[in-house]
């Protein structure tokens, strides 16, 4: 493996997908470097979300290779992918409404499983310590989110910003080695948009993970990411720092539209 | 808060109470008891509801008209008679756990039913466990009184039956070719396909087609194409009315011409309501004939359309005379308890029926002749022979 | 033989395959705009039958008989609208907003609900359909017989689809129904009145069924309360076969499901009729999940 | 297993015991044969909450898996040869565990095309297998077909339907409260968002289908044994439309609901008998009524003890 090939963490090698003939992403080449912060960002309907679900296995790409850590992960199911180290959050929440706060997180945990059927059916001594672990670990994840004191609540009783926060929380559950971002920002009053960078930051920083963001909020985008990535029509129209792209005419072109 | 967890709850406890009860068990073998109550209990069993619910109703009406006029001149040994009847929704579960209620809740002395074999094996076992008597009106299946000792029956069996029709099809009709369309998800079909088929081998016949259909089918044009093409000279069909009404309808629109034959599952007036002119012709076994000269016969149809408004079919007189020969070995039998009615039953000889004289033989089934009635149309069944075992 | 025969049973399962799809439309019409099985489509059609038989009595002295025939069609299915409509509005509409599995359940609730209330009503005990029109063959040979009412069930499902196709595709009414089977909410958030398209819906399906109704009683005329459980599932089957919400997926389920179970008698054994379809269905469903006609919905994430 | 298991199910089972003894003793047949098949009715809804309740996959041919338990065990001590060494309790459980390990292997079978279902065409579909288990076992001879099968040895107790029942709700509850529970309940909740937290969706389907199928298995077995007879009539969509009902009416989701739901669903039709042939009419009125009104069942997601638990925290909540 090359140094080069070394330094990226993910990697989308011209993909491309078709939906009915339609080009919904094309040719789009992409690369996620350990402990990156990258924004991805472009008008609605771009093909940001799709990227998403290309990269999380939702969709599968009508051609092209993605690749995490070396390893081709284009054909894998979604749950492969996050045992790999992808984990993502919903556009339009997707949490386990009916569920606690706490199983919410406990289910990202599942794939780690520990014991197997006779141990649940007999309750024995592995199953009760892993529970325990497991509800242990779960608990000081959502401190850290501020949820630990209403774990028992059910979650889609949660006001809105606390659901986006539990749904990141339950993401970073999976331990990945990079969390995707769609939208984190959406519906967030100005303050708890400014919570929500800072919380961003810290998560890079203390769960030493790259993170690519899709998010309309520019202020949120250029605040915090490294690198930006601008989408349109499923192509790749800018790339760069925050300063490059802010003075690119195609994004504004992109953005503004032409008359 | 609590109110409304604790609701459904209090009316559980309350429905348990009630149903506590009635379920303190008394002694299975107390006969003394029934000996000693004021009047004679008969439990009933049947389908009134569901697909097969005609027959249950149709006997039904024969029970509770026989019973009626043993009452009305003094019952049983200064004891009226009552009957207890629960619909088992042509289920053989439910009928099993009918015929338990009536044994160990109602604590009948005697039991009559069912009409479909599967249900009287599977409630019979019930019977026979608690050593209660039980008539079957008109399941013909062999294995309904294989069961034990307590199980009677007053029809002839499929055996019989299936050798009926095909000794009439050779000796009367000297037809040498069947074709048999049996309803394969009715026991007493395949019963009589079988036993037809092997007699009419026997006596040098040829079957040269056998397919099936299962009651509900409507469409029997496929089954039709396939026997037409065989040419047979009869065509056997050992099933209900329901069905026998369209496939002889489909039959005459599919231009066969031989001569159809079945068994007494066609005794309805719904058979030539539905089959029309088409089914005209046509032969069929059964218990007894509403045709029949026999007084006893006729004054039984009689009062019979007194009571309910239309002809009594076959299993309507088979419920009627389950009922009279239950009531007449009540009558004969020593004391009214179970054995006592037990022996009675199994002693019963040449035993006037509606449906033909009565005898209970060593396998505690009835032997009697059956009669084979033409089709003549329009509600019209002309009693052409009758044949004895 | 062998080829008589197989013309011969062409023509009856295309007969037979016709009144299916009739029925089938109903459930694709139904499902397409509402994401569920209307199990008690199939009870709407035995009631149908029901009407069919009753009016049948009332216009008997209606001369002549195509008028007779017409008149009696069309009260029935307008019987089966009522019916529907009374469904729709006291069980379905409340649910509007339930979760699927619940107005999945009512359904069946609905479904066993108008059968056994049928059977106390008429009696279990089945029930002659009078030959409002006699049974005349056209084509008499040694082996193929093809009769009126043959003719006249394939003509009639015909014109009745394409009826309601041109109603789907070239009415301003078909172009809401379209549009509220896309995406409900959408629909309405662009001044579509849901409520009445619904409505309209179930007034199309269930008129389809009245007609299949005495279709069927004209050329099988045995009425009991339970007659419409195998033919409901079955025309399901057809209508999942062809495509749910495809008009003319419905129509070539219905066919194909016809001659499928008049095949399988023929040439296998009559008791794998009712199974046939349903290995068709699971067959189907394996291989092509959205149906021979039907076009793929991604699921949106 | 620890010492708390032991001091519960000790005395569990002895009570049963003794309460077989004195059903035996002192209370008529009938009502222990309502008692018993309540019993039954219990296992069919508990294992069916695991897969319409809980993981949230719409079956409809309960009564199939069932068919196939009752039929398998039935054949072991009837039809087979070797039959008789089978009839003592030993070999009628023996029989009743082949019964309930063929149900599982049949709802692998099932579950294999449910991976790619969902909804409504799940529905159908097992409707479908359900049937076509039906008809098959209507043609094969050995087995009686249409007539069914009789003359089984009639020894499932009330004690061992008990047991069953009791086992059926401790597996189930067990595997509800742990790992495997929380990814069944994650596929009813967000099937693309379970898939996106790493839970294998397609492998946790099917092993819900076969333990679900498991159950119902024995509980055919069970029936089988205490009927003395079977025939296919028993299974058909009628008696997976009842164990449906019984879980709706229960609450999806909950055990205890479940067992609430088989009770009402077992006995209600037994008081209604006096309504004659309005008693299956007035059934389903029932179930619409229940769904327009309490369209989550009588306990919803909840067991019957987190109500009260609920309460004692909305209590608290207010002094």
């Amino acid at each position: 493996m090359s140094t080069e090939a070394a330094k990226r963490l993910l990697w989308l090698d011209d993909v491309s997908i078709l939906f009915g003939g339609l080009k919904a992403v094309s040719h789009f080449n992409f690369h996620l470097k350990p402990r990156e912060l990258c924004g991805l960002i472009g008008p609605n309907g771009a093909g940001k979300t799709t990227i998403f679900n290309l990269i999380t296995g939702v969709y599968k790409p009508t051609s092209g290779a993605i690749t995490l850590s070396g390893e081709g992960i284009t054909q894998h199911p979604p749950f492969e992918i996050v045992k790999r180290g992808i984990a993502r959050t919903f556009q339009n929440i997707r949490l386990f409404g009916e569920l606690s706060v706490l199983d919410n997180v406990l289910i990202s945990y599942h794939m780690k499983i520990g014991y197997n059927y006779p141990d649940l059916l007999l309750r024995t001594k592995r199953f009760v310590t892993v529970e325990a672990d497991r509800v242990k670990k779960a608990l000081s994840l959502l401190a850290i989110f501020g949820l630990d004191a209403r774990a028992d609540l059910v979650a889609s009783s949660l006001p809105y910003g606390d659901q986006r926060r539990l749904e990141i929380a339950r993401a970073l559950a999976t331990e990945p080695k990079a969390l995707l971002l769609d939208e984190p920002a959406a519906g967030l009053n100005s303050r708890e948009k400014v919570d929500l960078m800072e919380t961003i930051s810290m998560i890079r920083k203390r769960f030493d993970l790259s993170i690519l963001l899709i998010e309309h909020d520019m202020k949120l985008v250029m605040g915090i990411c490294e690198r930006i990535v601008v989408l349109d029509h499923g192509e790749v129209i800018a790339e760069g720092s925050p300063r490059e792209i802010q003075d690119n005419p195609k994004v504004i072109e992109a953005y503004l539209g032409v008359d | 808060m609590f109110s409304i967890f604790f609701r459904p709850c209090g009316f559980l406890a309350l429905s348990l109470t009630v149903l506590l009860t009635g379920c303190i068990k008394k002694n299975a073998g107390d006969q003394t008891e029934a000996a000693n109550r004021t009047e004679l209990l008969f439990g009933e069993y049947g389908s009134m509801t569901g697909p097969e619910s005609t027959f249950g109703i149709s006997t039904h009406k024969g029970i509770i008209m026989a019973v009626e006029e043993a009452n009305s001149t003094g019952g049983v040994k200064g004891k009226k008679i009552r009957v207890i009847s629960y619909d088992d929704q042509g289920r053989p579960d439910e009928a099993v756990t009918t015929v338990t209620k009536l044994i160990t809740q109602d604590r009948v002395s005697l039991i009559l039913g069912e009409v479909a074999s599967s249900r009287s094996i599977a409630a019979g076992a019930i019977a026979q466990q608690y050593k209660i008597p039980m008539i079957s009106p008109s399941s013909t299946n062999p294995k309904v009184t294989e069961i034990g000792e307590y199980i009677f029956r007053v029809c002839f069996i499929d055996p019989f039956q299936g050798s009926v029709m095909a000794k009439f099809a050779m000796e009367s009709l000297k037809y040498k070719t069947a074709a048999i369309l049996r309803d394969v998800k009715a026991d007493y079909s395949v019963g009589l396909a079988n036993f037809f088929a092997s007699d009419f081998t026997k006596r040098g016949g040829t079957v040269v087609a056998d397919l099936s259909y299962s009651n509900g089918d409507v469409d029997f044009k496929a089954q039709l194409t396939a026997i037409k093409g065989k040419k047979p000279e009869v065509l056997f069909i050992p099933g209900y009315y329901t069905e026998v009404g369209l496939i002889a309808k489909q039959a005459k629109e599919m231009n066969y011409k031989g001569v159809l034959l079945g068994g007494d599952g066609w005794d309805s007036e719904k058979l030539t309501e539905i089959g029309g002119d088409a089914i005209v012709g046509g032969y069929f076994s059964n218990h007894y004939s509403h045709e029949d000269k026999n007084p006893v016969v006729q004054n039984f149809v009689t009062r019979y359309k007194s009571k309910f408004g239309e002809v009594p079919n076959g299993l309507a007189a088979m419920g009627y005379d389950a009922a009279i020969v239950a009531i007449d070995a009540a009558k004969r039998s020593a004391d009214l308890s179970s054995k006592g009615l037990r022996d009675a039953i199994a002693n019963t000889k040449n035993f006037q029926g509606v449906t033909g004289i009565i005898t209970i033989n060593d396998e505690r089934n009835a032997i009697k002749p059956a009669v084979v009635l033409k089709v003549a149309g329009n509600n019209l069944y002309q009693y052409v022979t009758t044949i004895n075992p | 033989m062998t080829l008589h025969a197989f013309i011969q049973n062409l023509i009856n399962g295309l007969a037979a395959g016709s009144v299916y799809a009739l029925v089938a439309l109903g459930y694709t019409m139904v499902y397409g705009v509402l994401q569920f099985i209307n199990f008690a489509h199939s009870d709407i059609f035995m009631l149908g039958a029901f009407g069919g038989l009753y009016l049948a009595s009332w216009l008997a002295g209606v001369h002549p008989q195509p008028l007779q025939l017409a008149l009696i069609m069309i009260g029935t299915m307008a019987f089966c609208v009522i019916v529907a409509l009374t469904v729709e509005r006291i069980a379905y509409r409340p649910l509007r907003n339930a979760p699927r599995l619940n107005v999945l359940i009512t359904a069946i609730g609905v479904s066993l609900f108008l059968e056994n209330l049928s059977q106390v009503v008429f009696g279990a005990d089945p029930q002659l359909f009078p030959s409002i029109i006699k049974t005349v063959p056209l084509l008499e040979g040694d082996d193929i017989i093809l009769n009126n009412i043959q003719v006249l069930v394939v003509g009639v499902s015909l014109f009745l689809m394409l009826i309601l196709h041109w109603i789907v595709h070239h009415t301003k009414l078909g172009t809401a129904m379209r549009a509220v089977s896309f995406d409900i909410q959408i629909a309405s958030l662009m001044g579509i009145p849901t409520d009445l398209v619904i409505a309209f819906t179930f007034v199309i399906g269930s008129s389809l069924a009245g007609s299949a109704a005495i279709l069927y009683g004209l050329s099988y005329p045995k009425i009991e309360p339970f007659l419409g459980v195998m033919i409901g599932l079955k025309a399901f089957v057809a209508a999942v076969f062809g495509g749910i919400g495809s008009i003319m997926g419905a129509a070539v389920g219905g066919i194909v499901l016809g001659l499928a179970e008049v095949f399988t008698v023929y040439y296998i054994s009559s008791s794998f009729r009712d199974a046939i379809a349903f290995a068709i269905l699971i067959v189907i469903l394996l291989v092509r999940p959205q149906g021979l006609l039907g076009s793929v919905r991604k699921v949106k994430v | 297993m620890n010492k708390r298991f032991f001091l519960i199910a000790i005395p569990v089972v002895a009570a049963l015991y003794g309460l077989d003894y004195f059903l035996n003793e002192y209370i008529n047949e009938y009502v222990v044969r309502v008692i018993m098949n309540c019993g039954i009715a219990c296992i069919l809804s508990m294992s069916l909450n695991l897969v319409n309740g809980c993981a949230g996959q719409f079956s409809l041919g309960h009564a199939g898996f069932m068919a196939v338990g009752a039929y398998v065990a039935a054949t072991l001590t009837t039809v087979f040869p070797a039959g008789p060494s089978f009839q003592s309790h030993l070999g009628v459980g023996m029989a009743i565990l082949s019964g309930g390990i063929a149900a599982g292997l049949a709802g692998y079978l099932v579950g294999l095309p449910s991976l790619r279902l969902r909804g409504d065409y799940l529905a159908i579909v097992t409707l479908g297998f359900g049937e076509i288990i039906r008809i098959v076992i209507l043609n094969i001879e050995a087995v009686g077909g249409p007539r069914g099968l009789p003359g089984i040895p009639r020894l499932s107790s009330f004690f061992w339907i008990y047991v069953w029942a009791a086992i059926t709700g401790l597996v189930l509850f067990r595997i509800i409260r742990s790992s495997v529970g929380r990814a069944l309940l994650s596929l009813r909740e967000d099937e693309i968002a379970a898939e996106s937290m790493g839970i294998n969706t397609a492998k946790y389907k099917v092993q819900a289908f076969v333990i679900s199928s498991f159950f119902a298995g024995i509980a055919g077995g069970l029936f089988a044994h205490y009927q003395g007879f079977v025939d296919p009539s028993s299974f058909s969509f009628n008696r997976s439309v009842e164990v449906v009902i019984m879980v709706v009416m229960g609450g999806m989701g909950s055990i205890s609901g479940s067992v609430i739901g088989a009770i009402i669903v077992t006995v209600l039709p037994e008081f209604l008998r006096f309504l004659d042939k309005f008693r299956m009419v007035v059934f389903p009125l029932i179930l619409i009524i229940l769904m327009l009104l309490r369209p989550m069942g009588l306990l919803g997601h909840k067991e019957i003890w987190q109500l009260f638990r609920f309460k004692r925290s909305l209590k608290k909540a207010v002094a």
